[in-house]
């Protein structure tokens, strides 16, 4: 039964990754590819984020830190010697995912607020240190050409599209493979009581590494492309503040203990604030994710999932 | 005038556990009663249900202040010491990041206590010259001993009429157990004061008492009328270590 | 490149920063180190009590400092407000620690936009007859700018620390984070203590607002490179010490001017931090905690 | 003489400039049920802590089966044998009580395949502590009673050789307390053995086959319960001198 069920989900994850690819080979209008992009860049990142905040607990402040490293290091690469982008990606995810093992270091020793509050300063450190490398760009930033042309699509953008629709549902993948195995399940114990988790034989440390590896790892692929993406990077942009409000933000809004969570505050905040940047501003776009954060952390701290299970839970009250 | 506390069929618990069942007790103006029993029987319940830190399902409860009677159901600590009860609670909870003399200074927080907060701070390094000595040192950095010595005197600078102790000697060395008590003793007579003293410590406690109760399972077991009653010693023990 | 006169400047102006910064962090201190309230929105809030300063500055001329003092008060009630809303929503429920956190983030982001929307996102500074003005020692000359703020600084601290320390109501301000049913012991209701002194708290942002925009343009953003600096100064000062605050902050200050002297003006923002990151990672009791 | 499964020699452990334990020695037998007294304050759970790991022992050695386990993190501990009850329950909390059971289950008994039908084990456990029925309630829907049971059914759930039980029955009426006895006869009875702290002195008497006595963080009885119950020592402790 149990393999059955990855198997249905294999199928669904690789016929959203086809529907992707065929629409980039039927839609011409550039702006909906931008705009998506952005969304689903969106949905890595908050599943990513999701991991460690949700199932495992540790509020991250620095989604930032994690994808403007895949950024930088994929800016880097592209100085160097122009590698293809599957190289990229892998170099970016490395190295944030190494960043993101120092992170889980730091858990021995900082747990709740002082975990947070360490997360936060080391995006602005991590910032300094590119502003003041002036290799890829410094504080002024660099322009990166990218790639004229690639096979089987028309442009680089749809491309790029196709690539962050396929790293989305790999992400989404990866969370629901972790939320439905024991490394879920231990994390889940630790969140809930990590002194319980240990003496029920949970190993922490271990665990809790696990997640802010990965974690990280996920931020920093999906940062890895983001230099193409915009073809001028500075740190300023890559180390904004908006990815780790963002990223925070989406699965307090969708409810951060599923997979389902992240994915839903992500394309529906995404989405919003893509059609409120062209329709209202920029900076409505951030006040209405300021508003949907505090609102939803004060109103319905299980989001979006946990709203619909007790609408549900309610209806079979009734009928039962 | 009479400053009495009175508890006739009390019920409490914590949740659906109930831990007191039907309790009563009386103290009387200028008395000092102990509480007797082991851990987990419903002494230090008992106390907090007088304090108003846990709220009581059942009987009644209340005090006689100045020969007036005050009803404790529904009121919060905060209330219950400005009618001049104090409280010397387990485990001490001084605030170990004060100095001696900011523990003391807290003590007198009520406002009928700040009028002769002088008079009584020098009481209380009178009664406690090590305080004195140790005034400018952290709270949390003085022994066991010492730091029980501290919540007597921070109780005590509240000028309270009714002086609630609960469980004085846990963790502290037998010497300091009964220098505690003794001292307690000193202070009810210099001050005049109704106390209440929940202790497991049986010997100690009843050199100070003069009467006391046993509490088995929240329910008083037994009723001594004097301490001589209470030193029928192969009763105690039995209810003491389930013999 | 190093020389004597250059070193005595940078020291001078490092430490009038850093009676600034205490002026900062105090707030912060106050609800993160002594009632356990993490107000990660703080340095919005200064931000917010700095475009007040600069909309009546501007519109109708009155002193910066002045009007610091006066936003004092709506913003005590203001303090009042979220702190009403953090205790019924997360503290009364124990959900303080994850998702009272989240909260004030988005406060914080909130502050921000709102100030975009407002005023845009353009730099603004205020007028008033001190500043751009220098005064003279020998050969060090020291801008009115800078010694002002140090001066209203160091003020508040010593009011704040003697508040603190000499009232009855400072000295429950004190006990109620570390045990707050003995409060309740002494008579105290710790909720009141805890609503009143996080007003304080946020009071003390408008004055802070106000020196930020003295020292400098001020733009709705900037509060982003504060968050690590009153943390780091929060934190080293051993939490909820107003004296250790003050300490700290002067040594942030300190290393902050050095670093833009002798290494770069762009690095300076990272020492903060990276004391920040040790301070954590080596003892999270702060240097001057108690 | 059996064989001894648990070994403290002269442990000792500070917390700043208090001796919560001095040194302290004393050895579990294998399938014994064992009982740790002593008045409040004494040491009791701090020594529990050092045994199960969440505490590190500063003197002295703790062994497992021959095994110094001082050092070990507190989940291989676990995976050796040793499981505990809190005394204040510390429930996963966003689990439901099966749930709360597959973790031990998952990372302990299995935690090799991590791939067993854990659910019907955790199911039979809850059966045995009289549970099944709330199998798939969160533990806030528990009354006090039950989120006791639920503690001890999540360390049977670890399928210890050695469970250490902290006052899992305090505030529990007398009945609660016997069917409380009942299940911890039936697990020793099982080959369980059992290390029982509890203030409950009725209960402890009954229970145990042999005892040891904390006062200020020193041992200063052994034996069985009628030999501890006339010590001098002992009546020293709990009465005052």
């Amino acid at each position: 039964m149990k393999s059955k069920g990855h198997l249905l989900h294999i199928a669904v994850a690789l016929a959203v990754v086809l529907v992707a690819f065929l629409i980039t080979n039927s839609m011409e209008n550039r702006y909906y590819y931008k705009a998506s992009y952005v969304v689903l860049q969106y949905v890595v990142l908050a599943t990513a984020w999701n991991i460690l905040g949700g199932y495992t607990g540790y509020v991250n402040f620095g989604t930032a830190a994690f994808f403007a490293m895949g950024s930088y290091t994929a800016v880097a690469l592209i100085k160097l010697w122009k590698p293809p982008l599957y190289v990229l990606l892998v170099a970016g995810g490395a190295v944030s995912g190494l960043l993101g093992l120092g992170i889980g270091y730091l858990t021995l020793r900082l747990r709740g607020v002082f975990f947070s509050i360490a997360t936060l300063a080391l995006a602005v450190v991590l910032q300094m240190f590119m502003t003041n490398w002036e290799f890829v760009g410094g504080g002024a930033g660099t322009a990166i050409l990218k790639p004229r042309s690639v096979p089987f699509f028309s442009n680089y953008d749809e491309f790029l599209f196709f690539v962050m629709a396929s790293l989305a549902v790999a992400a989404v993948f990866v969370a629901w493979l972790i939320e439905n195995s024991w490394v879920g399940r231990g994390m889940a114990a630790i969140r809930d009581n990590e002194e319980a988790a240990e003496c029920m034989g949970v190993p922490i440390l271990k665990l809790k590494l696990f997640a802010t590896t990965v974690s990280g790892a996920m931020m920093g692929i999906a940062g890895a492309p983001f230099s193409y993406f915009v073809v001028f990077i500075e740190p300023s942009s890559a180390f904004h503040l908006d990815y780790a409000v963002n990223s925070l933000a989406m699965p307090m809004v969708g409810g951060t203990t599923t997979w389902l969570g992240p994915l839903i505050g992500a394309v529906l905040v995404g989405t919003a604030q893509q059609i409120a940047t062209v329709t209202l501003s920029a900076e409505m776009n951030l006040l209405i994710v300021g508003s949907l954060l505090v609102g939803f952390v004060v109103f319905a701290p299980e989001g979006l999932v946990g709203l619909f299970r007790k609408l549900r839970g309610r209806a079979m009250g009734r009928s039962a | 005038m009479a400053n009495r506390i009175v508890v006739k069929n009390l019920e409490a618990g914590y949740g659906s556990v109930q831990v007191l069942h039907g309790v009563s007790v009386e103290v009387n103006d200028g008395e000092t009663v102990v509480l007797l029993g082991t851990n987990g029987n419903g002494k230090s319940t008992l106390i907090k249900c007088i304090m108003g830190i846990l709220p009581h399902t059942g009987g009644e409860l209340y005090l006689e202040i100045d020969g007036e009677r005050v009803d404790l159901a529904g009121k919060a600590p905060e209330e219950i010491v400005n009618l001049g009860v104090a409280l010397v609670p387990e485990g001490r909870r001084l605030f170990p990041m004060l100095t001696v003399e900011e523990n003391l200074l807290l003590g007198a927080y009520r406002p009928d206590a700040r009028k002769d907060i002088d008079r009584n701070l020098a009481f209380c390094f009178e009664a406690f010259p090590i305080l004195e000595e140790r005034k400018h040192q952290l709270a949390g950095s003085m022994s066991g001993g010492e730091q029980q010595m501290l919540a007597v005197a921070r109780a005590l600078m509240s000028a309270p009429r009714i002086l609630l102790v609960d469980e004085p000697s846990v963790g502290l060395a037998p010497i300091f157990v009964s220098r505690v008590i003794q001292k307690i003793q000193e202070l009810k007579e210099k001050y005049n004061l109704t106390v209440l003293m929940a202790e497991q410590n049986f010997n100690q406690a009843v050199k100070i008492a003069d009467r006391g109760y046993i509490i088995v399972h929240g329910q008083i077991e037994f009723e001594g009328k004097d301490t001589d009653e209470l030193r029928e010693n192969e009763m105690v023990k039995k209810f003491y270590l389930g013999v | 490149m190093f020389s004597f006169e250059l070193f005595i400047n940078a020291l001078v102006a490092g430490l009038l920063l850093g009676g600034f910064y205490a002026a900062f962090s105090l707030g912060l201190s106050l609800s993160f180190g002594l009632l356990d309230v993490v107000n990660i929105a703080h340095p919005a809030f200064i931000i917010f009590g700095s475009y007040l300063t600069f909309y009546v500055n501007e519109n109708f001329g009155v002193d910066p400092i002045l009007a610091g003092l006066l936003f004092a008060v709506p913003f005590y009630f203001l303090g009042v407000a979220v702190y009403r809303i953090y205790y019924n929503v997360f503290e009364k429920t124990g959900a303080e620690s994850l998702r009272g956190l989240v909260f004030f983030f988005g406060i914080f982001f909130l502050i921000e936009v709102l100030l975009i929307i407002t005023f845009g996102v353009d730099y603004r500074l205020v007028r008033a007859p001190y500043i751009g003005k220098t005064f003279h020692i020998g050969s060090l000359g020291v801008a009115w700018r800078l010694f002002v703020p140090f001066l209203v600084g160091t003020a508040l601290t010593i009011g704040l620390y003697q508040f603190l320390s000499k009232t009855f109501f400072g000295k429950a301000v004190m006990g109620v984070a570390q045990d707050s049913l003995a409060v309740r012991l002494m008579g105290a209701d710790p909720i009141r203590i805890k609503t009143i002194a996080f007003g304080i708290g946020i009071a003390t942002a408008t004055l802070a607002g106000s020196l930020l925009i003295i020292i400098g343009p001020v733009e709705p953003a900037i509060g982003r490179e504060y968050i690590g600096r009153v943390f780091a100064i929060t934190v080293l000062g051993g939490l909820g010490s107003m004296s250790g605050v003050f300490l700290a902050a002067l040594i942030i200050g300190v290393a902050e001017s050095f670093t833009a002297s002798f290494i770069g003006p762009s690095w300076a923002l990272a020492v903060s931090f990276g004391i920040l990151l040790i301070c954590l990672a080596v003892r999270p009791a702060g240097l001057f905690g108690r | 003489m059996a064989e001894k499964l648990l070994e403290i020699r002269n442990v000792t452990k500070r917390f700043g400039g208090f001796h919560a334990l001095t040194d302290v020695s004393l050895h579990v037998e294998k399938n014994e049920r064992f009982g740790l007294i002593g008045p409040n304050g004494s040491g009791k759970t701090t020594l529990i802590n050092c045994i199960s790991g969440a505490l590190r022992n500063e003197g002295g050695s703790i062994l497992f089966a021959g095994t110094e386990i001082g050092a070990m993190p507190a989940y291989r501990r676990t995976r050796l044998g040793i499981a505990r009850s809190f005394q204040i329950p510390k429930p996963f909390t966003s689990m439901t009580l099966l749930e709360n059971l597959c973790i031990p289950l998952e990372y302990t008994a299995h935690a090799k395949s991590h791939g067993a039908d854990v659910a019907s084990e955790a199911m039979e456990i809850l059966d045995q502590i009289g549970l099944a029925d709330r199998a798939d309630k969160l533990p806030a829907d528990l009354t006090q009673i039950d989120m006791r049971k639920l503690e001890l059914a999540r360390a049977m759930a670890a399928k210890p050789q050695l469970l250490i039980s902290d006052e899992a029955m305090a505030g529990l009426s007398a009945n609660e307390v016997d069917g409380i006895l009942e299940i911890l006869f039936k697990l020793n009875e099982g080959g369980i053995t059992i290390i029982m702290i509890e203030h409950i002195m009725r209960a402890v008497m009954s229970f145990s086959e042999r005892i040891v006595v904390l006062d200020a963080g020193e041992k200063i009885a052994e034996g069985t319960p009628d030999e501890v119950v006339n010590n001098k020592e002992v009546e020293r402790a709990y009465l005052g001198e």
